[in-house]
């Protein structure tokens, strides 16, 4: 039913509670934060100049100055150099695990409900057992082959993110696989293609971007979570995860340091959050 | 009633059995392959656990490999792998030789016991919130707890424990900061993995909640000449609960996760600080052991949400 | 007879915008009156001003009274506790507005229960009376996802007569429903004012009015523009949009002359199909030829969507075959849709969707500008998305794109369901003229017995 | 507790709250209770502590009951008791033994047990007992395995040692906690252990590996009763969890401190931090045998390129740590104040090199060409995060190694990976830290890490009979001043050859709540001394 077509207010008028999000008009609010932490990963490094590695064991925890603007870390080493490779550690992972497991997630999806059968049977057993599996003990398991090495982390990650995407598309897929926009496009002739294109694509897109936001914003907590436990990426390569831990003990003789990790982490995962909430209640 | 004449509980229970079985093929292959992976010599690593690093030496090692058998050829060695898993028995720990099924069901307590806590504490808080939220969409309310919400949201579980150690426990000393023990020791993990949870259970009640209440059945009711509250009690907390109780299976991962996590910084003894300690051991067949219990206890709690979601709601039956 | 309910100077506000004006009516009980007026002409505006309960943004003014409750307009809440009671309101598609949790017997007993102030196994029992004298004895303990649109009508209904509130308001209470069913609810009304309550009846339908009986009034743009005792106005409108609208009712349109019949294109022999276990026909024979004008009509649920897909190939049959006339092509078959918005990719622009139609079958774009003329479109409607247009100009694009591709049969499927009068003339109008200057079959699938005699020559009845 | 609870502390809740939030947010804490303070500590808060419990926290886990396994724990917790104890420079002390003779040519040691002694099942420590323990301890790694033990037997009431050789370091092998004298009764028929009885002041009351236990005074103890009546101890891995359960004063002792947290602790106004320098050396084991390693000039080197001073300063925050040969001053009768002390010098490490035929390439790293094939100086060092500067301490060296020109990747793994790689020859680096005191004698530690072989946690691929010679000397010698004279020449050849590389000594701390008064620290980490600690009120 279509409740709107019948309204008997015009367009114009219609009186609706006012969307909370406009109170924060979260996604400009969102895409604003992720252009700074992306332009800060970007190029922070050659900003700050300095090797984010470069120990000066005389100078540690030093206090923010012109050379450092944030201060120096525990052994000396510049925190402006190491938050930026971090940042760009922990988008590049973000950004690869996700686009690695929407291709195939949203491909297979596709596939499964177009072509419905066993394809469809043995894709959706598949995502079942891996879905079975929260995804942080898929990557904590892979991570036990290679301790300290990125791919487990990427790996897992991608694999676990997959299914989410499978079972959205398929599931969407279905229902507008029988839509009657699709069955007139087919009625007209319009190929598979097309349907994707035009028909397909333009509605799982937006659902598609929430759901990306949001798996990106577990890429980079998960990568912070391994981190702290001590599975994740190992030192001295700058991620955030680690930082904070080995920053934390810090926390009452130089405060700046452990807040520059975790303030980071929190602005990409709230502009990740804000730039998908438009449809996240819809999940 | 059901036409197809399976009942839609023996539907889930099978297809959740389904998923059970599967999780627990894929856990088992992923962790055989695991074992026969390992970097350097496991008898060492086993070694090493057992008597400190400060002890191990070449003869340890051997006494070790000797003991588990672990020069036999990989094929006997993957039969009766399965062979062992089929008959539920998880073998034994590596590092310290006890039988990890007994280990594991002494952890599972601790680890159900933080879980329910912070289910209660969560459901105490996040959907009341919610529909008071959600009663006035655009109020004071609503805004402060979008805002709560988001942040708490984006930061990380662990850092939240922390803040909340420092906060609660070590300025004022209301709760123990970590351990168990003690009563209260299961608070502070349990409300840092509640106020994560809350703040996604908060939202989603909130939507759910306005959309009950904005919904024809609920302006029905109400001129139906019911009032307000009686609208609510019969018509909004049922059909609103169906959302969130959903939902509830999505935070199901959230819980697992967050339980690794937090057990390990709050030194709570179940299954997740378990795991992490034998993941930094290599200890396989207890990294096997946590990860399937943690999957099949996930399957059974998404079981039980699905079996909730059926009780809850009448279309899901038929 | 005393006063069942009265409006003076009614008038609803959104800011500077008029949506309802100088707007006064009166009802005693016992007796029925029945507005009629086009969608957006603020009928339900109407009833929520009465009910007191506007949108947050609008504002009433005037008086309403109601039994012996006088209250200003705009003070809402003060008319709040006779909800139920005093004014009892039937809403509109009763399917959405029953709890989908509950069964549907409490929904009734609740009435009983904290309307009427009965015990609860009292006001269960008396529901369960409520349902049987409607028929609906096995349907006590169903939700609502297992009954039919009719039956929550009806169990609707109930619920709100549970309550014995003298003046009932009904807002489109045949939206959605098929003749029969239609007949049902107006059946329902007319016990209500057998039984001594006022009914104010919100509708398009003009057979609703007629079948009420009691006092009209004709709403266009917020305001009355015509009232009067139901036989006068029905008999002898006086204002130009009454004549329009009882014009738009199928039974009064001109029959159509027949068409020359061609060969046959399509031939469906000894069809069967089953939905689930229910049978929705077998052994069924039809046959399509060129030019024909053929309804196929029946109840909701009869199978006759189902019927026209297996015709189209869209579906195949369980039993019995579809034979094509050879050489006609894959594209020789078109469907119109009961809800074109749904036919359309939302998010792609209609010119776009019309020009990649063109460029796929390599078609002669000129003719569009003709074709648009003809179905009265204006061409800037292009430019749009589906969700821009109107129902009835959205219908008339899905038609001209069908169109372009020169089918041999059209498929209408229930198309004008869901536009007013007037619209649904129109666009039925166009559709069959257009077929037959192309010389197109039609097959038109609908619920509307007068749309099918007086639009097509052959008539197929689902059982 | 709750009637603790300072009466002020409520009008400062709401402030602390966000206190705490800002503290974690890493913003300065508001200054409440201190206005002059600049920094402003809160005094210890109330805390659910159990009066009469104390409360032990530490890294370490259960992980098995039998002594080669957690003996060390339940030593720490005098549960059960060894025949030797050692007094703090080591030296031996009565144990379970309390009178002990060896024969003339110290092949052949007599031990008299302590008359009084009893398990805690109530049994008496009987001689025979000791030698089951003793026999069984034998099967299992440990230390026992370098005593040249013939034999061991019970002798009317006393046990009866037979060496193959005399073995002066043998009253140290048996205070190592491996030889932990159980009862009977602890063992099942196999040998397993399935229960800790052992004879120590505290009894093991309840037992929940790896993380918790508890024991409570054993009334048949035959010493002085203890003050502390019950004690639970409690493993906790996280570094920054432990320093976080000492400041909110839920546990009264708690070791493994890193030394950012004890820096943070020592600022505390109630919590009392104590800590000594124990014979633990951080030193960087190298694989002498690998082609690059093997001329004592490229040890030379990579120790010239050490800026131990810094690391010691930066990491372990007391400069003094850094160490300037292998043994640390409380070794005292292994130190040697008189050998020229480690020092950092660059341009001389390069020198070294360009020796050894290294070349310096644009990025200033280090290639060697041997004509048709250039290789570049780089190294894999493993180390692992059990104890928590380690990880950090390899970072910093690391970097070190870059300047001189030596690309080092990182290993971090598991501490067993060192003896692994020590053992199939792929180890090229690893950082550890290595205690001598394991048992209370050094000596039986050289004789591990400096044997004719090498040693898993020691030198690789090194080797020198001069060392084997003193380490036997050593062995048999009694002579006092004959042994120290030996110490010395032990601990020249390994400051000379490097076969591992110091970087830094150990320092061992504990935070103590001040409800309790400690009795000290052990620099043997034998022992947490629950038996002569006093509650404060």
């Amino acid at each position: 039913m279509n409740p709107a077509s019948e309204s008997s207010l015009p367009a114009a008028l219609s009186i609706q509670p006012k969307p909370v999000r406009a109170y924060f008009g979260s996604r400009s609010v969102g895409a604003a934060l992720l252009v700074l932490v992306a332009a800060f990963a970007l190029f922070g490094p050659t900003l700050s100049g300095s090797d984010p590695v470069a120990q000066d064991l005389e100078n540690f925890l030093a206090a923010p100055d012109a050379a450092n603007p944030l201060g120096t870390d525990h052994l000396g080493r510049s925190m402006l150099a190491r938050l930026a490779h971090a940042a760009q550690l922990s988008l590049w992972l973000a950004l690869l695990s996700v686009a690695s497991a929407l291709i195939p997630g949203a491909a297979l999806g596709i596939l499964a409900a177009w072509r419905g059968g066993w394809v469809e049977r043995v894709s959706v057993v598949i995502a079942d057992s891996v879905l079975a599996l929260p995804g942080l003990l898929l990557v904590l398991l892979l991570a036990t082959f290679a301790p300290g090495a990125f791919w487990p982390l990427y790996l897992g990650l991608s694999l676990s993110f997959w299914v989410e995407y499978f079972r959205v598309v398929r599931a969407r897929s279905h229902i507008l696989l029988a839509s009657p926009q699709i069955e007139s496009a087919r009625l007209l002739g319009f190929g598979p293609l097309y349907i994707v294109r035009r028909h397909l694509w333009p509605e799982l897109a937006p659902m598609l971007g929430t759901l990306m936001s949001f798996s990106a914003a577990t890429a980079v907590l998960a990568m912070a979570a391994l981190g702290f436990v001590g599975v994740g990426i190992r030192p001295p390569t700058p991620e955030l995860g680690v930082m904070m831990i080995e920053l934390l003990p810090y926390y009452q003789e130089a405060p700046w340091l452990i807040a520059a990790p975790i303030g980071l982490l929190t602005l990409t995962v709230l502009g990740l959050a804000l730039v998908g909430r438009d449809r996240s209640s819809m999940q | 009633m059901n036409i197809q004449g399976i009942s839609p509980v023996a539907g889930v229970l099978g297809r959740r059995g389904l998923q059970a079985l599967l999780v627990a093929a894929l856990v088992g292959t992923l962790s055989f392959f695991l074992m026969r992976m390992l970097p350097g010599d496991a008898a060492y690593r086993i070694a090493a656990g057992r008597y400190g690093y400060d002890l191990v030496s070449a003869a340890a090692a051997e006494a070790v490999r000797v003991e588990l058998g672990l020069d036999q050829p990989w094929y006997l060695a993957l039969v009766g792998w399965w062979a062992q898993l089929a008959e539920f028995d998880l073998g034994t720990s590596l590092v310290t030789g006890h039988a990890i099924a007994d280990d594991i069901a002494h952890q599972l307590g601790h680890t159900l016991l933080l879980a329910f806590c912070a289910m209660a504490l969560s459901l105490l808080i996040g959907p009341a919130l919610g529909i008071l939220a959600g009663l006035r969409p655009g109020g004071a309310i609503d805004r402060i707890t979008l805002l709560g919400a988001t942040v708490l949201r984006a930061f990380p579980p662990f850092v939240l424990g922390i803040l909340l150690i420092l906060g609660l426990s070590v300025h004022l000393g209301y709760l123990p900061a970590a351990g168990h023990g003690e009563a209260t020791s299961v608070v502070l993990p349990a409300l840092t993995l509640a106020l994560g949870l809350a703040a996604g259970s908060c939202r989603i009640a909130r939507d759910a909640f306005s959309q009950v209440v904005n919904s024809p059945y609920y302006a029905f009711g109400r001129t139906k000449g019911l009032s307000d509250r009686q609208v609510l009690l019969r018509h909004g907390l049922r059909n609103a609960a169906v959302p969130i109780v959903a939902y509830l299976g999505m935070q199901m991962v959230f819980i697992i996760e967050g339980v690794v996590i937090l057990e390990t910084l709050f030194a709570w003894p179940g299954i997740g600080h378990a795991l992490i300690h034998a993941i930094f051991w290599r200890d396989v067949p207890m990294i096997q052991g946590c990860v399937l219990v943690f999957a099949l206890l996930f399957v059974t709690l998404n079981t039980l949400v699905d079996l909730a979601c059926l009780a809850l709601d009448p279309r899901r039956r038929h | 007879m005393s006063l069942a309910f009265q409006v003076d100077e009614l008038q609803v506000r959104a800011g500077h915008n008029v949506l309802i004006d100088a707007l006064s009516l009166s009802l005693k009980a016992g007796e029925a009156l029945t507005l009629l007026g086009e969608s957006g002409a603020g009928k339900s505006l109407l009833a929520q001003a009465i009910m007191g309960n506007l949108p947050s943004g609008l504002r009433a003014s005037g008086q309403v009274r109601v039994g012996q409750h006088t209250s200003p307009a705009g003070e809402g809440a003060k008319r709040r506790p006779l909800w139920g009671r005093q004014i009892g309101l039937l809403p509109q598609e009763p399917w959405l507005a029953l709890d989908p949790t509950m069964r549907v017997r409490d929904q009734v007993a609740e009435t009983h229960a904290l309307v009427t102030a009965v015990r609860w196994p009292e006001a269960r029992t008396r529901a369960a009376h409520d349902l049987d004298a409607i028929g609906l004895a096995h349907a006590r303990d169903h939700y609502p996802h297992q009954i039919s649109g009719g039956m929550a009508q009806r169990v609707a209904f109930a619920a709100v007569h549970a309550g014995a509130a003298p003046l009932l308001i009904v807002d489109e209470p045949t939206k959605g429903l098929d003749a029969a069913l239609r007949d049902d609810v107006v059946a329902l009304l007319q016990q209500t004012l057998a039984e001594g309550g006022a009914v104010l009846t919100i509708t398009h339908d003009v057979a609703v009015a007629r079948a009420l009986g009691g006092s009209i009034a004709v709403m266009q743009q917020g305001q009355i523009v015509e009232q009067g005792d139901a036989a006068s106005v029905l008999n002898a409108p006086a204002h130009a949009y009454t004549r329009a609208l009882l014009a738009a009712e199928p039974a009064r349109w001109p029959d159509r002359p027949p068409t020359q019949i061609g060969q046959c294109l399509i031939q469906g022999r000894k069809l069967g199909k089953r939905f689930g276990h229910r049978l929705l026909f077998e052994q069924l024979d039809i046959h399509i030829h060129a030019g024909e004008r053929l309804a196929i009509q029946g109840g909701s649920g009869s199978g006759k969507t189902t019927l026209g897909n297996i015709l189209l190939g869209l579906i195949a049959p369980d039993h019995g075959e579809v034979l094509r006339a050879p050489g006609l092509p894959r594209q020789g078959l078109q469907k119109l849709y009961q809800d074109p918005a749904a036919a359309f990719a939302p998010r792609l622009s209609l010119g776009q969707a019309l020009r990649d139609l063109i460029r796929l079958h390599r078609l002669d774009g000129r003719e569009l500008g003709p074709l648009l003329t003809r179905l009265r479109l204006s061409p800037s409607l292009l430019e749009r998305l589906p969700g821009q247009v109107s129902g009835g100009e959205l219908q008339r694009i899905a038609l001209a794109r069908l169109l372009l591709l020169k089918p041999a049969v059209i498929f209408a499927d229930e198309p004008t369901s869901r536009l007013d009068p007037l619209t649904q003339q129109e666009t039925l109008t166009l559709l069959a003229d257009t077929a037959e200057t192309h010389g197109c079959a039609l097959v038109l699938v609908t619920h509307d017995p007068d749309i099918a005699t007086r639009l097509t020559s052959t008539q197929l009845q689902m059982p | 507790m709750r009637g603790r609870h300072n009466p002020s502390r409520r009008r400062f809740t709401t402030q602390l709250a966000l206190g705490g939030l800002a503290a974690g947010l890493g913003l300065p804490r508001p200054v409440i209770a201190h206005p002059n303070g600049d920094h402003a500590h809160d005094p210890l808060p109330a805390t659910n502590q159990i009066p009469g419990v104390l409360s032990i926290v530490g890294p370490w886990e259960l992980t098995g009951l039998d002594p080669s396994r957690a003996g060390f724990m339940f030593s720490r917790m005098e549960i059960a008791e060894t025949l030797f104890d050692a007094a703090d420079d080591g030296s031996p002390l009565p144990g379970l033994a309390a009178r002990w003779t060896q024969s003339a040519d110290g092949r052949e040691w007599l031990l008299q047990l302590r008359p009084q002694a009893r398990f805690h099942d109530g049994s008496p420590v009987s001689a025979a007992d000791v030698v089951h323990a003793l026999n069984l301890a034998r099967t299992k790694p440990g230390i026992l395995g370098l005593v040249p033990i013939e034999r061991i037997d019970a002798h009317q009431d006393q046990v009866r040692i037979r060496l193959k050789h005399a073995f002066t370091a043998l009253p140290a092998a048996l205070a190592h906690s491996s030889t932990q004298i159980l009862a009977p009764a602890s063992y099942d028929p196999d040998g397993v252990v399935r229960g800790v009885i052992g004879s120590g002041p505290f009894r093991l009351t309840h037992l929940q590996p790896p993380q918790r236990f508890e024991v409570e005074r054993f009334a048949g103890w035959d010493g002085p009763p203890p003050a502390i009546e019950r004690a639970t101890y409690l493993a906790v891995g996280r570094g920054e969890t432990r320093a976080l359960m000492a400041e909110s004063g839920q546990a009264d002792l708690v070791f493994g401190l890193d030394p950012a947290s004890l820096q943070r602790l020592q600022g505390h106004p109630t919590l009392q931090v104590e800590s000594v320098v124990i014979p633990r050396t951080i030193y960087l084991k190298l694989n002498a045998g690998h082609r690059w390693l093997t001329d004592p000039r490229a040890r030379q080197a990579i120790s010239l390129a050490l800026q131990r001073s810094g690391i010691a300063h930066a990491v372990l925050r007391e400069r003094s740590l850094a160490a300037s040969q292998l043994f640390p001053p409380t070794l005292d009768d292994w130190h040697v104040p008189a050998l020229p002390p480690l020092h950092h010098d660059l341009a001389q490490a390069r020198q070294l090199l360009r020796e050894l035929g290294w070349h310096t390439d644009a990025q200033g790293m280090l290639f060697r060409s041997d004509g048709a094939q250039t290789e570049v100086f780089s190294l894999n060092l493993r180390t692992f995060p059990d104890r928590p500067e380690l990880p950090i301490v390899a970072t910093a060296v690391q970097e070190q190694l870059r300047q001189l020109g030596i690309r080092v990747t990182v290993s971090l793994g598991n501490s067993s990976d060192i003896p692994a790689g020590h053992r199939d020859g792929s180890l090229e680096l690893a950082l550890g830290a290595r205690n001598f005191a394991v048992a209370p004698d050094p000596l039986l530690t050289l004789m591990q890490d400096f044997g004719p072989s090498g040693g898993d946690w020691g030198a690789m691929g090194w080797h020198d009979p001069a060392l084997d010679a003193t380490l036997d000397a050593l062995q048999r010698t009694r002579d006092a001043s004959a042994r120290q004279h030996l110490r010395t020449q032990a601990a020249q050849i390994l400051h000379q050859a490097l076969p591992v590389i110091p970087v830094a000594w150990y320092r061992h701390s504990a935070a103590l709540h001040p409800r309790v008064n400690s009795a000290g620290l052990d620099p043997l980490e034998r022992s947490y001394r629950l038996s002569r600690m006093q509650w404060s009120r």
